[in-house]
């Protein structure tokens, strides 16, 4: 029993130096890989069979690629640093050792998904991620939990709330979208078996060229839909912002920096069949530029930072499908803002925990301010981030989302659509980023009496550090020790393909100072707005008619609801009613009838119910016979 | 020629008495023989000396089933056939048996108490088995309607082996129901006999090759045929009484109906439907392939709103047997389509039961109740199971898991091989479909999760009871937990061998 | 036409309708012993029915099981009820008398449909040849060679059967 | 050669002799008897006792047991006939089974004896 009680201590040391001891596996892999000529950095594990017949080989079969190989690493280290995070974070929590466990789950499935070397076992792992996503997303709710069935009888919570049907609203919501998603995956995963008659990637790769167009659209649109549901894009995004509701190292290691790039990396680890379809790949950059637009401008209007955090990442996800939907020139700037983006958010969201942690678990930007002196580490480390997100100049995101827009404007055509939207984007990011930090850091303090906030343990800290390090160099680092579209390409070229020769970069020089002058702009209002003494809850008054779209999401959710609440609602009670009248309460009414009719056997007959189900095989028998006999 | 007036033309050929081609079900035939006077004249056997020799008994058959593994001929003038479905789903449901033989065994009775279920109970369920054997063999109409009261008339009284009222109930509507299903089984097998002269499914075939004949009547006998089948597999519009039984019955006996009856029912739906009637597939596959839409929707849709296990259970096994329809509609064109459903029927039975046993578990853990209406099986009593019960949680995921279809478990497999079959028939709308009801039913599956893992137990925990000593469960968890997990992670030799389930003798 | 045939329609005409007239009336009357009585009759006409078609053995069997043992059965069932405190039957969901008449309609037109398109173009089997011998002796022939299988299955049912009704008849309180 | 329906035609005349007969009684009966109802004489008679309750009364379930043994042996009975007339041409093949068909239907019995049920306690 003490034994047992150490242990729950440690389950997150444990957990933690699991993950790190991966990151170390990793990173060693990873140096074996670069001393291999480019060509031969594609390395398949035979794993474990898991079945030969006929024309079907399905197998364990593991890649270790430039590609997998940049996302194993980003994985398990964000991870390691996210598990250390939370031992601090969870320290109080008394189900911790399941916290970790499920934590531990994820980065397995999560490496998993990135490591296969086919679609099954990409599958396994897609599915993996989610399910951990979805349990650790109702990881708390237990505490605040609404059980109703849709026939109104209540488990627990607000009596007066029927409309949810079952489990906490996120962790539905969540899995709603992932599996509208997963039957994309499903679909696109028989389609391709059904052509090709292989899901070993190399096979399929191999044909994808061959493929016919109408095929390879059809395999491409399905997949990206798993990609929509997986990595919030238009229209299944709104599952993400209320997956907030999970403890906060799971927003930072689920839903911004790991899980949520899992579309990014399957578009990107396919790219052959996008590139077989120039339709897919106009969807694809269409969705994300859209994305992006619209999640800036709602991130705008919130006012729980976890909300900002989750809008900003849903952009940013946008942002890194167009990069992938560009084809070549696109992929490796795509998969950069990838990491980058990995980096710098998962700070974010750290920072944002760690306010959290000193703040009474508040959320409302409206209640902080000021903070600035009181969790020094806190606010400079999340000011590093910021600079990254927001496209400072030489930090992490400049290079990344410079590289991105470079690329569409490169790209021509639509791309220069995406362009423009992503410059402007840029602007609002910049903006909504900086109202962020300013409302949280910087003015005078909003909290309230009695509230202390703290600066959280290094256990917390060191983690922050580390990320917004990374956060300032990552960009550098990995794109400028060589020249002509930077290391990195290079080395995901053997993957991803080169791109054709382009032109100079001067113009290059050019649209970053466009997309840098306008976060300099939206930087500068919000600085206007927020950090100078002045009044924006008037302000927010004044213009509430431009406000409140901002602020109820565009009333996206509020159609969805409609849709998914009010119309599933009410089939669910019509079903319930009608076709299956014992239903819920049914089984007890009809005992009860028996009981009344003191059991005896023949009785039983006039419930009714047995007449009604002798009329529906009359029925289906009469339907069958009638469609046979007087078959058309 | 008509078979009457052939049997007056010749000498009377004497019936060549096939020993060895029946042997498992003369095995099973003997054990439920053997039992009944057993019962009979030792009226104080316990529960375990009954199980042991129901054991045996399955056990014997077993190994004659694994003795006539290359026999393939039909046998007793056309009766019954030896072919690949016949030994496959020998091999399935003696396994079920065994592990239903085990839940019976534990019943729900706990140390000290009078246990409400009568001994009856082995014997019929070997009598059940032998007619599910039997139905998955016959290879005449005559013989399918015999096996098929058989099991049906041995699954009535089981249903209503407790004295609960739940239980009473059930069996009175699963008898209602299935007899009025029987007649237009048996209306069915007349109109056959009337438009082909024979109840032979070998020379109905012959007869569906004939281009010149009318086949309006036929195809009446089919349908009806066909309603009596889906009848039989819970498919929709003939399901309604699939939620009400298996929730009112005791739960050993649920799993039973809910695994076995399945693979039963699908064997001869396809060795009828697939292998004698292949020849008018144009005409029923609409019939079939519509019926699998209803059923998968159907059963998806209604599992989503229930609050009782077993009853969410029964509209999933409603839904499965939708899928298995999409293998039955792809059967007659496409060979695989025989093997998928064969080894789909085999995964699920495990899952199934697997997931009835913890129901039955769970069931223990409560006080009993005195109403003596329905067992526990509320999805409020699962809530905290994990902290309470690690381990029947940890195998509620697993069999919950496989159900849905999540891949390195057996559901997983079964649905691929299914779907894959019914895209290779052309029948990929009805994929479609399927694909979105599993998606559906990953809610449901999903859900007993979160309440098991999620959820705080409700009142007080010091009122739970023991599960007290369930030895015979336990094994019974641990091989069906086994098997999923095992099947999911080495399909492969089971495949090879529905693979050579894929030859139809007729 | 034959002085055979129209022997064999005039017992036809005398026995459809009343075989029609007493299986409505066994649905519709209240009282259960009537019904029961009722459909007595309705199976003294099958009977007729089978021996106009040169079936005596299935006759037989039709007045011996039928008329004879299940209705002593139903008799019994019957009275183990009580029918002194008559059940008023409610009609707990609407509409399912109604519906129950329109689909069995539409049933019988499916199935008449079919026997329509079926067997008049059919050439009939020789009744002769299936019945030299005698119908017994036939039967007899089939059943004990071909049929041997489902002969000794249907044993294996009959003590099915027993045994179920021994059990859920020993439970009643 | 008679026809098969003249073959009958005994048949016929018996059944319609026999209902003659009957109606012809119960007819001249009625025609012929003095009618004075009474209370008394309206009376269900039992053996001079006041009759109590109504004319159903409940009757035991194991009635319901013995007919439904009735209608397992009826069925086996009716198999024998055929049986018996082609038993010659069969031979003991048709005997053995027979033999099997029967003795599976007396283990059921066996069964039933031994459980009691046939004991009227």
């Amino acid at each position: 029993m003490l034994f047992g009680q150490r242990l729950r201590a440690l389950a997150g040391w444990i957990a933690t130096l699991a993950v790190a001891a991966a990151f170390v596996v990793a990173l060693a892999a990873f140096f074996e890989l670069l001393s291999h000529p480019g060509e031969e950095r594609t390395q398949i594990l035979r794993g474990y069979e898991w079945f030969t017949s006929g024309d079907l080989r399905v197998a364990f079969d593991l890649r270790w690629d430039p590609l997998s190989a940049l996302m194993a690493l980003v994985v398990t280290g964000v991870s390691s640093l996210i598990h250390l995070y939370s031992i601090g974070y969870m320290e109080h929590d008394e189900r911790r050792e399941t916290f970790f466990s499920w934590l531990n789950l994820f980065v397995a499935s999560m490496l998993v998904l990135v490591l296969a070397q086919n679609f099954l076992v990409m599958f396994l792992g897609w599915e993996g991620v989610g399910l951990c996503s979805y349990l650790l997303v109702g990881f708390w709710f237990n505490r605040r939990l609404l059980v109703v069935n849709p026939l109104g009888r209540l488990v627990e919570g607000e009596p007066d709330d029927t409309r949810e049907v079952w489990a906490p609203p996120a962790a539905k919501k969540a899995f709603l979208a992932n599996r509208i998603g997963d039957v994309g995956f499903l679909l696109a995963m028989f389609l391709i078996f059904a052509t090709t008659g292989s899901l070993d990637f190399d096979v399929v790769f191999g044909e994808a060229g061959a493929l016919a167009a109408g095929t390879a659209t059809a395999i491409a649109l399905l997949l990206f839909l798993a990609c929509t549901g997986k990595s919030a894009q238009f229209p299944l995004y709104v599952w993400l912002p209320d997956a907030m509701a999970g403890p906060t190292p799971v927003s930072a290691l689920i839903h911004a920096a790991t899980m949520v790039t899992a579309g990014v990396f399957l578009v990107a680890r396919t790219h052959t069949i996008f590139e077989a379809s120039g339709t897919a790949q106009t969807v694809v950059l269409l969705v994300g530029a859209g994305t992006a637009l619209l999640a800036a401008l709602i991130a705008i209007g919130q006012d729980d930072i976890k909300k900002i955090l989750a809008y900003s990442t849903v952009s940013q996800l946008g942002y890194m499908f167009i990069g992938v939907a560009l084809g070549p020139i696109g992929y490796a700037a795509g998969m950069l803002h990838l990491v980058t983006h990995a980096f710098f958010k998962a700070q974010l969201f750290l920072g944002a925990g760690s306010v959290m942690h000193g703040n009474d678990d508040d959320t409302d930007i409206k209640h902080f301010g000021g903070l600035r002196s009181a969790m020094p580490i806190t606010f400079w480390t999340t000011m590093a981030a910021w600079a990254a997100i927001v496209g400072v100049p030489f930090t992490s995101g400049f290079y990344s989302k410079d590289q991105v827009l470079a690329a569409a404007f490169e790209h021509g055509g639509i791309g220069l659509l995406a362009w423009a939207i992503g410059v402007f984007t840029a602007g609002l990011t910049a903006f909504y980023m900086s109202r962020y930090v300013f409302l949280t850091f910087f003015g005078e303090r909003r909290w309230p009496e009695g509230r202390h906030p703290h600066e959280s343990p290094p256990v917390m800290t060191v983690p922050l550090i580390v990320l917004a390090v990374l956060a300032l160099v990552a960009g550098f680092a990995l794109t400028t020790f060589t020249g002509e579209g930077g290391r990195f390409q290079a080395f995901l070229e053997p993957v991803l393909g080169a791109p054709e020769e382009h032109e100079s970069l001067a113009a290059a020089a050019g649209l970053s100072a466009a997309a840098t002058g306008l976060a300099a702009v939206g930087a500068i209002v919000a600085w206007l707005l927020y950090v100078r003494p002045f009044d924006w809850l008037a302000l927010r008054r004044r213009w509430a008619g431009a406000w409140r779209p901002l602020a109820e999401k565009l009333y996206v959710d509020q159609v969805y609801e409609f849709f998914t609440v009010n119309l599933g609602g009410a089939l669910a009670a019509f079903l319930a009613r009608n076709v299956d009248q014992r239903g819920i309460d049914g089984a007890v009414n009809g005992v009860a009838e028996l009981v009344g009719s003191s059991a005896r056997s023949g009785r039983r007959l006039q419930s009714g119910l047995v007449r009604s189900y002798a009329l529906g095989v009359l029925g289906g028998a009469v339907l069958i016979v009638a469609f046979l006999v007087f078959r058309p | 020629m008509h078979p009457l007036a052939q049997a007056t033309t010749q000498p009377l050929p004497l019936p060549e008495v096939d020993w060895r081609a029946i042997a498992p079900e003369l095995a099973l035939a003997v054990a439920g023989v053997v039992l009944l006077l057993v019962v009979a004249f030792w009226p104080r056997a316990g529960r375990g000396v009954l199980a042991g020799l129901t054991l045996a008994g399955l056990a014997a058959a077993a190994a004659l089933t694994v003795w006539n593994w290359d026999l393939e001929r039909v046998a007793f003038e056309g009766a019954v056939s030896l072919d690949g479905i016949t030994r496959y789903a020998r091999a399935v449901l003696l396994a079920v048996g065994a592990l239903a033989t085990l839940m019976v065994a534990q019943g729900d009775s706990r140390e000290g108490e009078p246990d409400d279920s009568p001994p009856e109970v082995f014997p019929l369920l070997l009598f059940a088995l032998l007619g599910m054997v039997l139905l998955a063999a016959a290879s005449d109409l005559l013989v399918v309607f015999i096996a098929l009261e058989i099991l049906s008339l041995s699954l009535y009284v089981m249903a209503g082996e407790t004295r609960r009222l739940a239980a009473q109930e059930a069996a009175m509507k699963y008898f209602l129901l299935g007899a009025f299903s029987s007649a237009f089984l048996l209306y069915g097998i007349a109109l056959c006999y009337g438009a082909t002269g024979s109840t032979n499914l070998l020379e109905i075939a012959d007869a569906t090759g004939d281009p010149t004949a009318d086949g309006t009547l036929l195809l009446a006998g089919v349908g009806l045929l066909a309603v009596g089948f889906l009848f039989k597999v819970s498919a929709v519009p003939f399901h309604m009484w699939t939620p009400d039984v298996y929730q009112g019955t005791p739960t050993p006996v649920a799993a039973f109906m809910a695994a076995a009856t399945k693979v039963a029912g699908f064997a001869v739906f396809l060795r009828v439907f697939a292998g004698a009637l292949g020849g008018l597939v144009v005409s029923w596959r609409p019939v079939i392939a519509g019926a699998a839409v209803l059923t998968m929707l159907v059963g998806a849709a209604l599992a989503v709103v229930q609050t009782d296990l077993k009853r969410m259970l029964a509209y999933s096994s409603i839904s499965h047997a939708g899928y298995l329809l999409v293998g039955v509609a792809a059967a007659a064109t496409v060979p695989a389509g025989v093997s998928a459903s064969m080894f789909y029927l085999l995964t699920y039975a495990f899952m199934v039961m697997g997931a009835f046993m913890v129901v039955q578990y769970v069931s223990r853990l409560g006080p009993p109740d005195d109403d003596a209406i329905g067992e526990r099986s509320s999805l409020e009593d699962y809530r905290g199971l994990a902290r309470r019960h690690p381990w029947a949680a940890g195998l509620l995921a697993v069999f919950m898991l496989a159900l849905t279809g999540i891949p390195p478990l057996s559901g997983f497999w079964a649905k691929y091989y299914v779907f894959l079959a019914g895209i290779e028939a052309g029948l990929t709308w009805l994929v479609v479909v399927a694909v979105i009801s599993s998606v559906i039913s990953a809610f449901f599956y999903l859900r007993v999760l979160v309440v098991a893992y999620l959820q705080e137990p409700v009142g007080d925990p010091g009122a739970e009871t023991a599960p007290g000593r369930t030895p015979a469960l336990g094994v019974a968890l641990g091989l069906a937990g086994l098997l999923t997990v095992a099947i999911g992670l080495a399909p492969e030799a089971l495949i090879a061998a529905a693979r050579s389930a894929e030859r139809i003798l007729g | 036409m034959t002085s055979s045939e129209q022997a064999e329609l005039i017992v036809f005409i005398i026995l459809a309708p009343l075989a029609v007239v007493t299986a409505l009336g066994m649905v519709l009357t209240r009282n259960a012993v009537y019904s029961a009585l009722l459909l007595v009759v309705n199976f003294f006409c099958l009977a007729g029915f089978y021996v106009l078609l040169e079936a005596q053995f299935v006759a037989a069997v039709q007045v011996i099981v039928y008329a004879g043992a299940i209705m002593v059965l139903f008799l019994f069932v019957l009275m183990l009820l009580g029918i002194g405190n008559e059940v008023v039957v409610k009609e707990q969901m609407r509409g399912q008398r109604p519906a129950a008449v329109l689909l069995a309609l539409g049933l019988l037109v499916a199935i008449v449909g079919a026997l329509a398109a079926g067997v008049f173009d059919a050439e009939p089997a020789s009744l002769a040849a299936a019945n030299e011998g005698g119908n017994v002796e036939a039967i007899g022939r089939i059943l004990f060679t071909r049929y041997t299988f489902a002969f000794e299955t249907a044993g294996i049912l009959l003590v099915v059967a027993a045994v179920g009704a021994l059990v859920l008849g020993k439970r009643q309180p | 050669m008679t026809t098969y329906f003249q073959a009958y035609g005994t048949f016929a005349a018996l059944l319609v002799l026999s209902i003659a007969f009957v109606a012809v009684a119960f007819g001249a009966n009625r025609l012929l008897r003095p009618n004075r109802p009474t209370p008394g004489k309206l009376t269900t008679y039992e053996s001079g006792m006041d009759p109590v309750g109504t004319t159903w009364s409940q009757t035991q379930i194991r009635y319901y047991v013995f007919a439904f043994l009735f209608v397992i042996f009826d069925v086996e009975s009716v198999f024998l006939f055929p049986w018996a007339l082609v038993f010659a041409d069969i031979g003991v093949a048709a005997f053995w089974e027979m033999v099997v068909f029967i003795g599976v239907l007396a283990i059921g019995l066996l069964y039933a004896f031994k459980k009691g049920v046939l004991r009227w306690a």
